[in-house]
């Protein structure tokens, strides 16, 4: 399950969901929005996505969690809109019956979601200018 | 032939549009981008963005048909 | 912080003591007791702890986390005691401003503590019979 | 000499108590385990325990002293 949330995510209902008599290991990843980056201080985040896309590219990323790696339950949220200090960006949650399965399938969904999920990160700094970023958290221009 | 041309992050901010009808003799992704990039001063290269055509990716070369909803994929950056 | 607990673990009371505006990533393992090992159906588990030294290694493995990692907050609970299926028996949360350090900091404190804590797992089985195991999950005899 | 001696997992189960005071000529943990190995016909050889005395991990050939605790710790199996 991918989504996409307009409205603050919940974490302790998503995790809920992964529970099962099978599964002995459960991995999240949550990224929260910092108060910096690249020595700069951000005041808050936006997001925007291409949604149709981002949904389809999103459940494909889990699609092949499942397929690379013996897990249970795979999951994926994230937020898109404004953003404050703290608030959750994103949440992957993995329910496996072993654990190394479990890590190294919510490291691959993050890993690939921030790497092809058609959303975009807008800074916005404290010194009054804001930026779209890369992967790689450099401004694209 | 009318193209539907969706904007994200940068070239948003650029074209100062979320979205636009095109009307086009560009046959395919690459033609069109070249015009809009000329139409909206883009700063992206072509080099820089994926090409999604009617909510799926695509190549740059694939024929484009009236119609069409293309969006040109800045570098993402959920997460 | 390094806890062992008769009681049931409260992960998101947990969770909530690793934020921190500078970080931007936060991990969490939880193990869960399955209803199956090798094969042979479980009822429920037993922990054994020797309390004083389990401490001692667990907060050792927590700074060792904290001094290979660039973490901001890194913390384990374990339960001792009698545990029903599903019931969360381990919990491992870290915190960090980049999502590498922490997934690597919580593999490595899971992956740890399971090796080196002197904690004794013993699955009652629903054939009557029951038996302590090995980090491998095989019987210790 | 008198130590105290702690047992767990499958140990305890075979000696049937979760501790003891042992008075013993044994000088170091080795020695102690051979002699309590023998007593309570434990299967686990030297080879599976680690060694704990007064709370930290220790060498079997460490010296022991009147009143000491110590604890011989099979296999770990946490998590």
């Amino acid at each position: 399950m991918f989504r996409l949330s307009e409205t603050p995510i919940d974490a302790v209902e998503l995790a809920r969901e992964l529970a099962h008599t099978r599964a002995g290991a459960c991995v999240t990843f949550e990224g929260w929005v910092r108060d910096h980056n690249e020595g700069r201080a951000v005041l808050r985040l936006g997001y925007q996505a291409y949604v149709p896309l981002a949904l389809a590219e999103g459940e494909r990323i889990l699609a092949e969690a499942r397929a690379k790696f013996v897990v249970v339950e795979a999951a994926c949220v994230h937020r898109v809109g404004t953003l404050e200090i703290g608030e959750l960006a994103v949440w992957v949650g993995v329910s496996a019956a072993h654990r190394g399965a479990a890590f190294d399938a919510c490291r691959y969904v993050i890993d690939e979601v921030k790497r092809r999920v058609p959303i975009w990160k807008n800074e916005h700094y404290a010194d009054g200018e804001s930026g779209w970023l890369h992967p790689d958290n450099t401004p694209v221009e | 032939m009318k193209y539907r041309v969706l904007y994200f992050a940068s070239l948003r901010d650029r074209a100062g549009i979320d979205a636009e009808q095109v009307e086009s003799r560009a046959g395919d992704a690459r033609g069109l981008y070249t015009e809009l990039r000329a139409r909206h001063g883009f700063a992206l290269g072509e080099d820089r963005l994926r090409v999604a055509i009617n909510g799926a990716f695509a190549s740059w070369e694939q024929p484009l048909h009236d119609g069409d909803e293309v969006v040109f994929i800045p570098p993402v950056s959920g997460g």
